[in-house]
């Protein structure tokens, strides 16, 4: 046995695997200790906030201030809200209605803007512009009014007798503070989804939904297959030709397909994770049973089963003893491909909007579920989607590693 | 002197397993095989005669690595060249290797004439398949097997018809040498002795010039080949004619085995069977003395140090044993009448 | 070796999470329609009756400059194109609210939701009522004509009223108990109401809608049709009518189950100078009919879809961030108008939700500002713009009832503390200690439910649980296939099942007889019991005074008795709510993208009377047609 | 001669058909065997003849399909797993894989304690337990103490055999049935392996039923020999009268195709 996990561990397959695998689980278990938040809580009110570090602007108010004159800082604030697309688009708005173009220097922000508000009418069109254009138009208009404006920006208080606004601060343009001195800062490493739900803290409760629903589907499918293999195959005749009978009649229909009807006729409102493990599990131990029947068929005859016999040694004894421990090795390498054929299923589940109950626990399909009604795939919001997929991959991959890894070490037609 | 065919000098060959361990399969072999005779090698099983055979072709692919020596055929050097070369022009045209059990490895979705198109095809570029299967034909009818075969499958034939095309294919472009490992060993005796008998008439008639013949069945060999050599932990113990090899050994090895021979003849009964107790040393870590040294009944404290050199015997006949011949002739005499 | 096998499971299991994702299961909100009826092929099909002045093109490669392309009106094959039938799953010339597609039929009047006003298309000029408002009559355009070439007549209308009594068609029924009779006289139509003990007329703001929201048949057709029914009412509702005689200016050129085609009639009545003076702008209508949303939404960006009825979601970014030509009837949030009110019904049956204190912690803890700017992504009016009611935040409708009368008896939901209060109040509180309340020693705890796919409804369903987990009430969503659900949440004569706590619906949009036909389908008992209730009220509640002012209303002409009325009905809604609000959602999400076409309506183009966002189709939205323009002529 | 010794395993027309209809075949074919007390019988055959099928029918590890199977002139009865336990404590074997005959998940010691248990000493204290495995050890050359706490896969092929052997030392058996006991083996072991069955044959007084392909094995250890083509038994006799004057074509040919070392191997005839 030592042996054994020692070659496994010597296996380059198996220990990349092992390690991704390992990394996984080590987040799931330790995130959730530093980062007590609940899963499901929404915080953002709005879609796919980005990425990024939320600073609370009040709190910002009355952290303290520090000046730093930094340069070009008012060439990265006109930047950051006029463009070159932007400027061309002046441009042509502004010839359209009689400029000459000669006169129009689009890199002089100053001139440019006078030009622009003196002449800028919304409700003119020229031929060929369209709504939308004149949207962006508007909305351009409305962005740059005060670019160019030193003044400070001024803070106000509601006077609750007179309910007139009495300044209370003025933000300078030179004005910073220092993030750690906000009260308020939340990191959202991987933005918000469409429920405004903080995607990572998320990610990281449905990996571990997942990653359970893989062992508990595992754990079923393999205990099915393997007790139904073993008898099978040990004590053939009838009940071979019986549990065959029904190994082939779920072998013909599609696993998923199964999956699917039994998944949608217990109705949504039984629908826990663990009972989608499970019916999951129960859809999948075909090819364990399977693969532990011929298995053990071709065991059965062999001559320390024999001799076992010759011993005096019961069916049980014989299985236990004799069989199960040629197996093992095989079982739990269909074990592991079974726990990530289990959380595949059930994101394929998910998607189809058949996964588990939706308001207890989040789970990798249902994420992804959710970001594909929302449209995140098309909208460009990435984070929506892209960390679950990465998420999915990289479990299914390291399975598959350590499965690999495993299969050179028990398999000697595989050993090079 | 007749022509010298394969001539091997201290060839050393090793493998490496997949936890980076060197297992030392053939330690030092020197061979020479002339024309028209045929050599067989003995021994234990893990003795590495079979490490010999895959060694012998020239042709080396993980895990089996090339450590020294040369192998020299018909005066051509093979050792040391590049590996697709001599899988090119030197593997089936000068020497040929039948692996154990290689009737078994026939693709069984395959006729047995497109695998000899493919070897043909593999050297020769010019030739139309109704040719291939007009030198097949005769080829086959030569050697005495029905033409019908050559449209057969693999799984269509019987065991022993199935060695014999495979023989027959592998001397498809008259190598100089063939080497065959076990050939009939899984055999039933009927088969067995057909396989034989088409194996002598390919040197008879000159299909090939020298043969290789690896078995750990000694009458087999003592009827089929010239010389027999006796391999023990990867090193040659003994070599000499057949008839010498097995009425007079001189090693205590050579002894052990040949006294375990069984065949149904008169008197057997009465013959008590010699057994060597132990099992042969791990190649991983080969003893620096004589390999033997721990299971012969005859060992000396000097022989567990110092490595042991080929003696001669005369006649071509050498024997690795610190014991002198006669001294060891004088210890079997003894032990006859002991009996 | 080893480096293929990593690339080969990498591949392999990027295929399997794509193919898994290919096929999210965000089926249409419409009703799956089975194609046994399939239109048979189209090459053969009605040819212009008069040839065109070019050939028509290829339905297959419809000249881009010549075709408006539209999206989310049809989600699978067309049935049929018989405007007597309901069930033609025909979204582009057939279907039939309030306000009615008058692209190939046309109604005799059309009505703008805009200004809530009628306007005359096969009528000449305004409909008279009597004093007594029991006869409703108007004039027939005279150069009104049929695609056959016939004058259209008021015999015409008549005869399809008759028809749809005759037949007991959806039509027929729903308006028999409102409409004594249609007449011809003198060349024009007289409605006479049906008629209460008392000589009033039942309700004249049906009568009056009748004439907005009920296409005009031609006699001559319908006798065909009847023929080859022999009289036989099912077979007339399933006949296809493929040889259907129609006024509108558009017909059928081509249907599959990837598209339908409608091809400009150029012959067209309303091209008379009494009318639009001209033809509307595309030669060829056409809907791709896409799988889900999200392929919708991809026509859209890619300009290969003009004009999108659909929830784009997030549809702003297409513009502020991609810079896409796409824009909505309102530059800014709510981008749209909105008009009906996607409501949460409470089943009354369910243990606990009888009552009021459950029914209404539920309804004030529920975070509605995350609904709409998360489930909605802001497409609706906020409650702080438009307070909850049983209107739509159109003027008209929120002028209709005294805000400040029912302001204590508002919420801004998100009240988590308010709704523990009011539930510890009404003593219902956890009295076993497993962090949920009990009601008479039992659990409460809901299923709130909606039809899967329907995104936005889903996202506001989870918003709903998630604040019954606040206060102590256990919520859990499910989300059954469309057609279990319709069947389960509309058989009123049967008690609601387990998994129907609180369900989402719809409420009534714009329409010439809201808001009164809304509040009643929302809070009228009348829907309690009834077999096939596609009307409202769905989780069953009853309240006399309720009813009776609804009963009253269409009866009252004075402005503030009727405001009074309202108000009043608001008061009981917000008292007992027996549902709830959960956003806004409009008639039509009207999206454009002007990379072909542009001059679609918008808030503020300056047409009179202002065209609609109604997808230039619905009621008076057709007017839109006329006004579209090339970008690149 | 016959009178004196007891019979003690006799076969009456035993057959073995596997499968139905097309697929049917027979493996052994109307079989009839007699062993007396003390007799060493082997059963030649090539691979296919049916002698592997007929030694696991003689051991009950599978069911005949036609004829009965006496035991000490009683019919045997092994219908239940106690019966069966019962008849194994008569007749055991030694098979042809050293390597596959061991469970490698198991250590050595536990080969030979089954073999104790199984003699009744399930409750004997420890010391006599390795008394006794010490003995059954040295009986066949082995050191108990270089053994225990090893697993198969630590032993030589040959070691693993004589390990074999002495199971059989313990168990006592009536009856060996010596299936190719020394075909897996090295010429040179096999000596020894075979000198061990026979000391024990002498030790214990057993019978023992050897089955082989080797003709000349089958001549170097039998008193009876059984020549076994297609299921049949062709030729039956003392090994000196089969092997050395034949009689039936098939043995004849048999003995023939075998390569002897000093009469001449005749190539010809094939």
């Amino acid at each position: 046995m030592k042996h054994t996990l020692r070659q496994i561990f010597r296996s380059p397959n198996f220990v990349v695997g092992f390690s991704i695998f390992s990394l996984i689980i080590l987040t799931v278990i330790i995130y959730p200790i530093f980062v007590p938040n609940p899963p499901l809580q929404i915080i953002a009110q709005g879609t796919f906030f980005e990425p990024g570090i939320y600073v609370n602007t009040y709190d910002s108010f009355n952290a303290p201030s520090y000046t730093l004159k930094l340069d070009g800082a008012d060439s990265k604030r006109i930047a950051s809200k006029l463009n070159d697309e932007d400027r061309l688009a002046m441009q042509e708005w502004l010839v359209g209605f009689g400029i000459p173009e000669n006169e129009i220097d689009i890199h002089d922000t100053e001139a440019l803007l006078n030009l622009w508000n003196t002449n800028f009418d919304p409700t003119k069109r020229f031929p060929g512009m369209t709504n939308a254009d004149r949207n962006y138009f508007i909305r351009l208009n409305n962005s740059v009014q005060g670019l160019l404006s030193t003044d400070p920006a001024i803070i106000a208080v509601t006077d609750e007798e007179t309910g007139s606004l009495v300044e209370t601060d003025r933000v300078q343009q030179t004005d910073y503070i220092n993030v750690s001195q906000v009260a308020n800062v939340r990191i959202l490493p991987l933005g918000t989804d469409n429920f405004g739900r903080d995607v990572l803290t998320e990610l990281i409760a449905a990996t571990r939904v997942s990653l359970l629903i893989g062992f508990v589907a595992g754990i079923v499918a393999t205990l099915i297959g393997l007790i139904l293999g073993l008898v099978s195959g040990y004590l053939g005749g009838l009940v071979d030709d019986v549990i065959m009978f029904i190994t082939n009649l779920f072998t013909v229909i599609p696993s998923f397909v199964l999956l699917i009807l039994i998944s949608f006729s217990i109705g949504q409102d039984q629908r826990g994770a663990f009972t989608i493990a499970v019916v999951i599990g129960f859809t999948s131990w075909v090819w364990t049973a399977r693969a532990v029947r011929s298995q053990v068929i071709s065991l059965r005859n062999r001559d320390h089963v024999n001799l076992s016999k010759l011993s005096g040694h019961s069916i049980v004894y014989i299985i236990v003893n004799d069989i199960l421990p040629y197996i093992a090795s095989y079982v739990v390498m269909a074990f592991i491909l079974q726990i990530s054929s289990g959380i595949l299923a059930e994101a394929g589940l998910s998607i189809l909007g058949l996964g588990p109950r939706t308001t207890e626990v989040p789970t990798l399909g249902l994420m992804m579920n959710w970001a594909m009604i929302y449209q995140a795939h098309i909208l460009g919001k990435w984070w929506a989607y892209f960390p679950v997929i990465v998420t999915i991959a990289l479990i299914a991959f390291s399975m598959n590693l350590m499965n690999t890894g495993m299969d050179q070490v028990f398999n000697p037609t595989l050993r090079d | 002197m007749a022509n010298v065919m394969l001539e091997v000098n201290e060839l050393s060959t090793k493998y490496i397993t997949r936890f980076q361990e060197d297992v030392y399969a053939v330690d030092k072999v020197s061979i020479k095989v002339e024309e028209g005779k045929s050599l067989g090698i003995a021994g234990e099983s893990g003795c590495g005669k079979s490490t010999l055979a895959l060694s012998l072709m020239g042709y080396y692919f993980p895990p089996l690595h090339y450590m020294g020596g040369d192998i020299i055929i018909n005066g051509n050097k093979i050792s040391g060249l590049d590996p697709d070369h001599v899988r090119k022009t030197v593997l089936g045209k000068e020497i040929a290797y039948i692996p154990q059990a290689a009737m078994n490895a026939l693709n069984p979705t395959r006729k047995i004439i497109h695998f000899i198109e493919d070897v043909i095809l593999e050297h020769e570029m010019y030739v139309t398949k109704k040719d291939i299967y007009e030198r097949a034909k005769k080829l086959f009818e030569t050697l005495g097997l029905p033409p019908e075969v050559l449209q057969k499958y693999p799984v269509e034939l019987s065991g022993g018809m199935k060695q014999r095309t495979v023989i027959a294919i592998s001397v498809l472009l008259l190598p100089k040498v063939l080497i065959a490992d076990e050939p009939s060993s899984a055999l039933d005796v009927t088969s067995q002795k057909m396989v034989i008998k088409m194996m002598k008439h390919l040197m008879d008639a000159g299909f090939i010039s020298s043969m290789i013949f690896i078995t750990h069945e000694l009458p087999l060999l003592y009827n089929v080949v010239d010389d027999i050599m006796v391999m023990y932990a990867g090193q040659i113990v003994e070599k000499g004619s057949s008839h010498e090899m097995v009425f007079d050994p001189i090693h205590p090895y050579s002894k052990g085995l040949m006294g375990s021979i069984i065949v149904p003849e008169e008197g057997l009964r009465d013959v008590k069977l010699t057994a060597i107790p132990g099992v042969p040393p791990n190649l991983k870590k080969p003893p620096s003395g004589c390999r033997f040294a721990e299971r012969c009944k005859y060992v000396r404290p000097e022989c567990r140090v110092t490595s042991v050199p080929l003696r001669e015997a005369g006649d071509g006949r050498v024997y690795r044993c610190i014991i002198p011949e006669t001294e060891l002739r004088e210890n079997y005499a003894r032990e006859e009448q002991k009996k | 070796m080893k480096k293929i096998l990593y690339i080969v499971s990498l591949l392999v299991i990027a295929s399997m999470i794509l193919t898994a994702c290919a096929s999210p299961a965000t089926e249409a909100p419409v009703e799956e329609v089975a194609t046994e009826a399939a239109p048979e092929a189209a090459t053969e099909e009605v040819a212009p009756e008069e040839p065109a002045s070019s050939e028509p093109a290829d339905p297959n490669s419809l000249p881009r400059n010549e075709t408006l392309y539209f999206n989310g009106q049809q989600w699978g094959s067309v049935v049929g194109w018989n405007p007597y039938s309901t069930s033609n799953n025909n979204g582009m010339a057939i279907a039939q609210q309030d306000n009615a597609r008058v692209l190939m039929f046309e109604t005799p009047y059309a009505y703008n939701m805009l200004d809530g006003q009628v306007y005359p298309l096969l009528a000449d000029g305004a409909y008279t009522w009597n004093d007594a408002l029991t006869e409703l009559s108007f004039g027939i355009n005279p150069a009104a004509h049929w695609s056959d070439g016939s004058p259209v007549t008021a015999e015409d209308v008549a005869y399809t009223w008759a028809t749809h009594v005759k037949y007991n068609t959806p039509t027929g029924a729903a308006n028999t108990a409102y409409i004594e009779d249609i007449v011809a006289s003198d060349g024009s139509v007289v409605i006479k109401a049906k008629l209460k003990d008392d000589g009033t007329a039942v309700n004249p703001l049906v009568v009056q809608a009748y004439v907005s929201s009920n296409y005009v048949i031609q006699m001559a057709w319908t006798q065909t049709l009847e023929e080859r029914a022999g009289g036989d009412a099912t077979a007339l509702l399933a006949d296809t009518a493929e040889d259907v005689v129609y006024s509108g200016p558009y017909h059928k050129y081509f249907a599959d189950d990837s598209k339908v085609v409608m091809i400009r009639d150029d012959n067209y009545w309303g091209q008379d100078a009494s009318m639009f003076g001209k033809l509307p702008i595309p030669r060829y209508l056409a809907h791709t009919i896409f799988k889900d949303n999200a392929a919708g939404t991809t026509a859209l960006t890619a300009g290969e879809v003009d004009v999108s009825q659909q929830f784009n979601s997030n549809v702003n970014l297409l513009w502020e961030q991609d810079g896409l030509p796409i824009s909505t009837y309102l530059p800014e949030a709510p981008y749209q108008i909105g008009a009906s009110l996607p409501t949460a019904f409470f089943n009354l049956k369910s243990p606990g939700l009888d009552q009021v204190a459950v029914r209404k912690a539920i309804a004030i803890a529920v975070d509605y500002p995350t609904i709409i700017a998360n489930a909605m992504t802001n497409q609706s009016a906020t409650f702080d713009q438009a307070p909850r009611s049983l209107m739509n935040p159109t003027a008209g409708e929120q002028a209709l009832y005294d805000h400040a009368a029912v302001a204590d008896l508002q919420w801004a939901g998100n009240d988590i503390e308010g709704a523990k209060a009011l539930l510890d109040e009404a003593g219902i509180v956890d009295t076993d200690g497993d962090g949920w309340r009990e009601y008479n020693g039992q659990k409460l705890s809901y299923v709130a439910t909606c039809p899967n796919g329907w995104s936005d409804w889903q996202a506001a369903i989870e918003v709903v649980a998630a604040a019954g987990k606040e206060i102590g009430i256990d919520i859990t969503t499910n989300y059954p296939e469309w057609a279990v659900y319709q069947t389960v949440v509309t058989a009123s004569d049967q008690p609601l099942p387990e998994g129907y706590d609180i369900f989402m619906m719809w409420s009534d949009g714009a329409g010439p007889t809201q808001p009164w036909s809304r509040v009643r389908h929302l809070i009228s008992s009348e829907y309690v019991g009834m077999a096939g209730n596609w009307n409202g009220n769905w989780g069953g509640y009853a309240n006399a005074d309720a009813d009776a002012l609804i009963a009253a209303i269409p009866g009252m002409t004075d402005g503030a008795e009727i405001n009074a009325a309202y108000t009043e009905l608001v008061k009981i809604y917000l008292t007992d709510v027996p549902s709830f609000t959960l956003m806004y959602r409009p008639q039509s999400f009207h999206t454009v993208n002007e990379s072909v076409w542009t001059n679609f309506p918008y808030d503020g183009d300056g047409t009179n009377p202002p065209v609609p966002p109604m997808d230039l189709m619905d009621g008076w939205g057709v007017a839109g047609l006329y006004n579209l323009e090339l970008v690149n002529p | 001669m016959t009178l004196e010794k007891k019979l003690y395993l006799s076969a009456k027309g035993v057959s073995k058909v596997f499968g139905f209809g097309n697929q049917k075949t027979v493996a052994v074919d109307n079989v009839d065997l007699d062993l007396y007390e003390g007799e060493v019988v082997s059963i030649v055959g090539e691979s296919g003849s049916g002698k592997t099928t007929l030694s696991k029918i003689l051991l009950g590890l599978i069911n005949q399909t036609e004829g009965d199977i006496y035991f000490q002139g009683v019919k045997r009865d092994i219908s239940s797993h106690a019966k069966k336990r019962e008849y194994w404590k008569n007749i055991q074997a030694i098979f042809q894989d050293p390597f596959s005959s061991y469970n490698t998940f198991n250590k050595i010691d536990t080969v030979l304690l089954d073999c104790i248990n199984m003699r009744g000493g399930k409750y004997f204290p420890r010391e006599k337990k390795i008394e006794l495995m010490k003995e059954a050890c040295s009986f066949v050359n082995l050191k108990f103490e270089e053994l225990t706490n090893k697993y198969p896969f630590e032993l030589s092929g040959g070691q693993m055999q004589r390990l074999m052997i002495a199971r059989i030392f313990l168990l006592k058996p009536k009856i060996l049935l010596a299936d190719e006991p020394t075909s897996m083996i090295d010429a040179c072991s096999r000596a020894t392996i075979l000198d061990e069955l026979m000391h024990l044959r002498k030790e214990i007084g057993m019978t023992i039923i050897f089955i082989t392909h080797d003709i000349g094995l089958a001549y170097y250890v039998s008193d009876k020999v059984c020549i076994m083509e297609k299921g049949r038994f062709v030729e039956t006799g003392t090994a000196d009268s089969v092997i050395l004057t034949p009689h039936h074509a098939y043995t004849k040919r048999l003995i023939n195709d075998v390569p002897k070392i000093h009469e001449e191997w005749d190539l010809t005839t094939v």
